[in-house]
This record gives structure tokens, sequence and C-alpha cells, in this order.
């Protein structure tokens, strides 16, 4: 059952990964681009992670795996806030 | 569960590459950063799933050392555009 | 995972990983430049990982997909005239367009003649049967070593004369950047959002350093690693703006520097005192000395590589207010 | 037969070539100094593939132990090109 359930979780986050690169070599401007990222970063590693973590052997494990995922959120939260930023004041430049 | 994890790496393999295609071919500066950060994240699932598979349980340090520097190359970029800016 | 799938995982691995390094070095802009090149490091510890070599992987992924990397950036940022590709300085530097057809072409065959010799040589090495007596004599010792992590063991105790000369070379090498004087560029004091990223990630970088020093004994990590992490946490401080980065001052920062290398070369002396060979360490205290020579080196590499990110010893707050209005009046 | 540890290996052999040719042939520090880490991934790449001994097969650990040193001696040596790159150009500027 567990293990119906973690394989779901991670197939799950495998679609949001692709989707997230596909969006990002698909899409037309920055601001849709990096709202197809944040898909992959969000969504995907964070169903992944939940996968994993539910066939995690101990809890140290399964901290392990939750501080990867709150990492790259902020990671991505501060890169995102600077590329928006960035795109801003080229517009405003122009 | 390893055929899953198979798949897993495979896919996360695939995006990694469609990431790179991006940062080789981006049209912006922007689009250069987001497409790196795609790659951090497919390479810290790559390593999440390859660990189970290899029974390399030190992978999963490995991908959190990755995911705490990519906090720390996002510092980087940050700490210089302050400066720059004022 | 099947031998097919294998088969695509690591062709698709590897060029992405040949690629990356090709547009690295092939980029017109040495900002995009670098940016490519942290992308490659980051690769290359999944490669890494992937040959089961994890050790290697996780000073990979402190050192060369993150140190590197903000090295690499802060100098493109502090010279963006000088150091962007021969464009600014044509006069002293001919560019490689100037460079002629045949000499290219000479260096690129010979380059590939190069490749090609290696690539001999490698498949012969492959092809012929291996006989391995290291390997084994290292499970055979594993258990006297002190340690159960092979690669520790080799590094800390039956090679440690390599890795107390190679603590040497790190801080003769930071002393060079020293002399040469000028620190990188004053950080403004951070922003809101940068600042919430830096309350978090600088602890939990000093709780990972200390997990990877403990857990290199019987597992992948060790002093290398755990000195690369908590010097990425003083490159964050740096960046924010924190003028003192965690570090001592004056005297205390030097005998930090030296740590590393004093704390081995007594260990090793005062065995020789003691009727035993130089860093031959009694099997019953391995352990416990290992640990001990570690946790110096992992201090004394982090404070080095720090000092090698800043490019001088860290200013005192004053200097820094004044350094800074010195530079606010030349802006007006 | 294309075989893991042959693939990798002859990848870092591509790899040493390529950051040659760009250590000799560019004329930007910066980029020279990429290239030397470059090649120097090279080495490391075939090291670790002469290491390795197949899926789930404790590989050698030598090998693993000579990269490692080898990841730090290049991170404080690249830190050392850079220091002196700056100063030359700072030398120029005010020359």
């Amino acid at each position: 059952m567990i293990d119906v359930l973690s394989s779901l979780l991670i197939l799950a986050g495998l679609f949001f990964y692709l989707a997230g690169s596909i969006g990002l070599l698909r899409l037309p401007d920055l601001y849709s681009r990096l709202h197809a990222l944040t898909k992959a970063d969000n969504l995907g590693l964070g169903l992944l992670i939940a996968g994993l973590a539910l066939q995690a052997q101990d809890l140290l494990i399964a901290f392990k795996l939750l501080l990867i995922w709150l990492a790259i959120l902020a990671a991505s939260a501060t890169n995102a806030h600077l590329i928006a930023r960035q795109a801003r004041r080229l517009e405003s430049g122009s | 569960m390893p055929e899953v994890l198979s798949l897993s790496a495979l896919g996360l393999v695939l995006s990694l590459f469609l990431g790179l295609l991006r940062v080789l071919l981006a049209p912006t500066a922007g689009d250069r950063m987001l497409a790196s950060q795609l790659i951090g994240t497919a390479g810290v699932g790559l390593l999440l799933s390859l660990s189970p598979l290899l029974d390399q349980p030190a992978l999963i340090d490995v991908a959190l050392l990755l995911a705490l520097l990519a906090a720390v190359a996002a510092a980087a970029f940050t700490g210089q555009q302050e400066d720059s800016n004022d | 995972m099947n031998a097919l799938m294998l088969l695509v995982f690591d062709g698709l691995l590897l060029l992405g990983i040949v690629s990356l390094a090709w547009a690295s070095l092939a980029s017109s802009d040495d900002r995009n430049s670098v940016i490519l090149f942290m992308a490659f490091g980051l690769v290359l510890a999944v490669a890494w990982g992937r040959l089961m070599a994890a050790d290697v992987a996780l000073a990979e992924a402190a050192i060369g997909a993150g140190l590197s990397g903000a090295l690499l950036l802060a100098a493109v940022r502090k010279r963006p005239a000088q150091m962007a590709a021969g464009r600014a300085n044509n006069s002293h530097n001919p560019d490689r367009t100037g460079v002629n057809m045949l000499l290219q072409w000479s260096v690129t065959l010979l380059c590939a003649a190069l490749a090609g010799t290696l690539a001999w040589a490698l498949l012969d090495a492959f092809s012929s049967t291996p006989h391995e007596t290291l390997p084994q004599a290292i499970s055979a010792n594993l258990e006297a070593s002190g340690v159960s992590n092979p690669v520790t063991a080799v590094l800390l105790n039956f090679r440690a004369y390599d890795t107390l000369l190679e603590l040497a070379v790190l801080l003769t090498a930071v002393l060079g950047i020293l002399a040469m004087g000028r620190a990188t560029a004053v950080y403004q004091p951070a922003g809101p959002i940068f600042d919430g990223l830096v309350r978090w990630l600088v602890p939990v970088l000093i709780l990972t350093a200390g997990y990877l020093l403990w857990v290199g004994a019987h597992a992948p990590g060790g002093a290398f690693q755990a000195g690369a992490t908590l010097a990425a946490a003083g490159v964050v401080l740096h960046l924010a703006g924190h003028p003192r980065i965690g570090l001592p001052a004056g005297f205390a920062l030097r005998i930090l520097m030296a740590a590393g290398v004093a704390v081995f070369l007594a260990v090793g002396l005062s065995l020789l005192v003691m009727g035993r060979p130089f860093l031959g360490y009694p099997p019953a205290w391995a352990g416990a000395l290992i640990l001990i020579i570690e946790s110096a080196a992992m201090l004394a590499i982090a404070a080095t590589l720090v000092l090698a990110f800043v490019g001088a010893f860290p200013r005192s707050t004053a200097t820094r207010a004044a350094s800074r209005q010195v530079r606010e009046e030349e802006a007006r | 037969m294309l075989t893991a540890h042959v693939m990798y290996g002859l990848s870092g052999c591509l790899l040493v070539a390529l950051g040659l040719r760009t250590t000799l042939l560019h004329a930007s520090l910066l980029r020279r100094v990429l290239a030397i880490n470059v090649m120097g991934a090279g080495v490391f790449m075939m090291l670790i593939a002469v290491a390795y001994r197949g899926l789930g097969v404790p590989p050698d650990p030598v090998p693993h132990a000579l990269v490692l040193t080898g990841i730090v001696v290049a991170v404080s040596a690249t830190a050392l090109a850079l220091a002196l790159a700056r100063r030359l150009h700072a030398e120029h500027d005010n020359g």
C-alpha cells in the first residue's frame, strides 16, 4: 500500500519536473517561464521528496529530505525575486 | 519500486538535459539563471532517486549539500546585485 | 536499472557534461561562462554519485558547484571591463581571432592527438587484467585504521603524509593571496529578503559541516567536505555584508589558519617521540587521533577558503565605515 | 563494448583536450583559469572511471582520495590565480 502511494507520488513529481522543463523551453515570455519553473521546483521536487520520505528507513533521512526541499524553495524564491527585478529594470530602462 | 526509481532517474536526466538546452540557447541572462536553477533542482532529484537504486545512502547528503549550495549561489547572485545597484 | 536504461542515462549525462564544458569555454561573455561552469560542476557532482564516489561527490557539490562558482562570480563582477574576453585590453592582449588560423588548427590537432593518446592508454589499462593489490591491502588493514570509511582511512592514516602536505599547499596559496593585498569589494548590508535567507542558511550550513565531519569516520564525508561547507557559511556572511564573517581577529585568526598543519605536525612528532613512526598511530588511539586532526583541519580549511574568497584579512567595522564613506563621496 | 568506465574515461580525455585547447588559445585570463579547471575535471573523471567496479560493487578508494585532494588543491590554485589576475589588471590600470 505504501509502495503504491510512494510510486504514485514519485511519478507525479516526475510529471511536474518534465512539464516545468518543457514549459521553460516553449513558453513565450520570461514571467510565464518563471512560473513554469516554480512548478518543477515546488511541486516536482516536493512530490518526489514526499514519495521518497514514505520509504525512508529512519527519521534522520526524512528530516534531511525535508531540509533539501526547503533549501531549494529558498534558493528558487531568492532567484525568482532577483530575475523579476532585473527584468523589470530592463523594461523600464529601455 | 526499483522500476519507478529507474524511470524517475531517466526522466530527471532528461529534464536536466532540457535545462541544459535552455541554458545553451537562452535569449536573456534571466533565462540562463532560470535554466541553471532547473539543472540544480533536477540534479538534486536525480541524486535522491539514485540513492536507493545504487544503495548509497550518502547520496542524500550530496543532494543536501547541492541544495544548500544552490541557496549560497543565489546569495552570490543577489549580493553582487545589491552592491552594483547602489 | 537495466542495461539499456543505464546506457541512455550515462549517454545523456556525459553529453550534458561535455557540452556544458564546451559552452562555458566558448561563451562570448565572461559572466555566462561562469554560470555555465557552475552548472558544469553541479552535473559533475551527479556523475560522481553515479560512479559510486560519494566522497568525491560531496566535495564537488561544496567546492566545484558552490565555492569556486562564488569565487569566479566575484571575479567577473569586480573587473567587468578588464576581465572581458580580450575586448577591453586588445592593446596588450591579442584577441583570439588575431591568432592566425594555422596556429589555431595546429593547436587543435595537437590537443586531439593528446586526447587520442590518453584514450589509448586508458583503454589499454582497462583491457589488461587488473591485479588489485592496493584495494585488498586497504580492506585488510581497514580494521586497524581507526575509521571504517576507506577514503578517510587513506587520507588520514595510510597516506596521512600527503594530506599534511596538502594542508600546507592550501596555507601557502592563501598566504600568496594575502601577500598581494587588495580585498574584494565591500558588500552592502543585506536587504530584507536576502537577510531572511542568511538567517537560516548560515546555521544550517554550520550544522551540516559538523555532521559531515562526524559522519566521515564511517561513511562518505570528512574534514575537506566539512571545511568547504563551513567556508560556504563564511562566504554567505561576507556576501551579506557582515564585517567580521564570524572569524576571530588578529593573532587568533593566524593561529586558526595554521591549526590544521600545526595539529597534524604535533600529533606526528609526539608519536615520533614515543618511538613510533611519524604519523604511525597506535591502532587503539587511531580513531581519536584522526578525529582531533580532522577537527583542526576542518577549521583551518574553512578559515583559509574564506580568506581566499575575501582576498585579505577582514577589516574592522570602523575602517569599513570609513571606506564606504570614501566610496560614497567618490560616487558623488 | 561501451561499458560505463570506458564511456566516462573517454569523456575525461575529451575534457582534458578541450581545456588544454582553450588554455593555449584564449586571451582572457579568466577563461584560461576556467579551462585549467575543466582539464582538471577531465583528469578526475579518468581517475574515477579507473576506480569504478560496477553498480553495487565497492570501488577502489585510492583514486577517490587522490581526486578529493585534487579538488581542494584546484580551488586554492584557482583563488590564487584569480588574485594574481586581479593584481595584474590593477598594475595595468595604474601604469
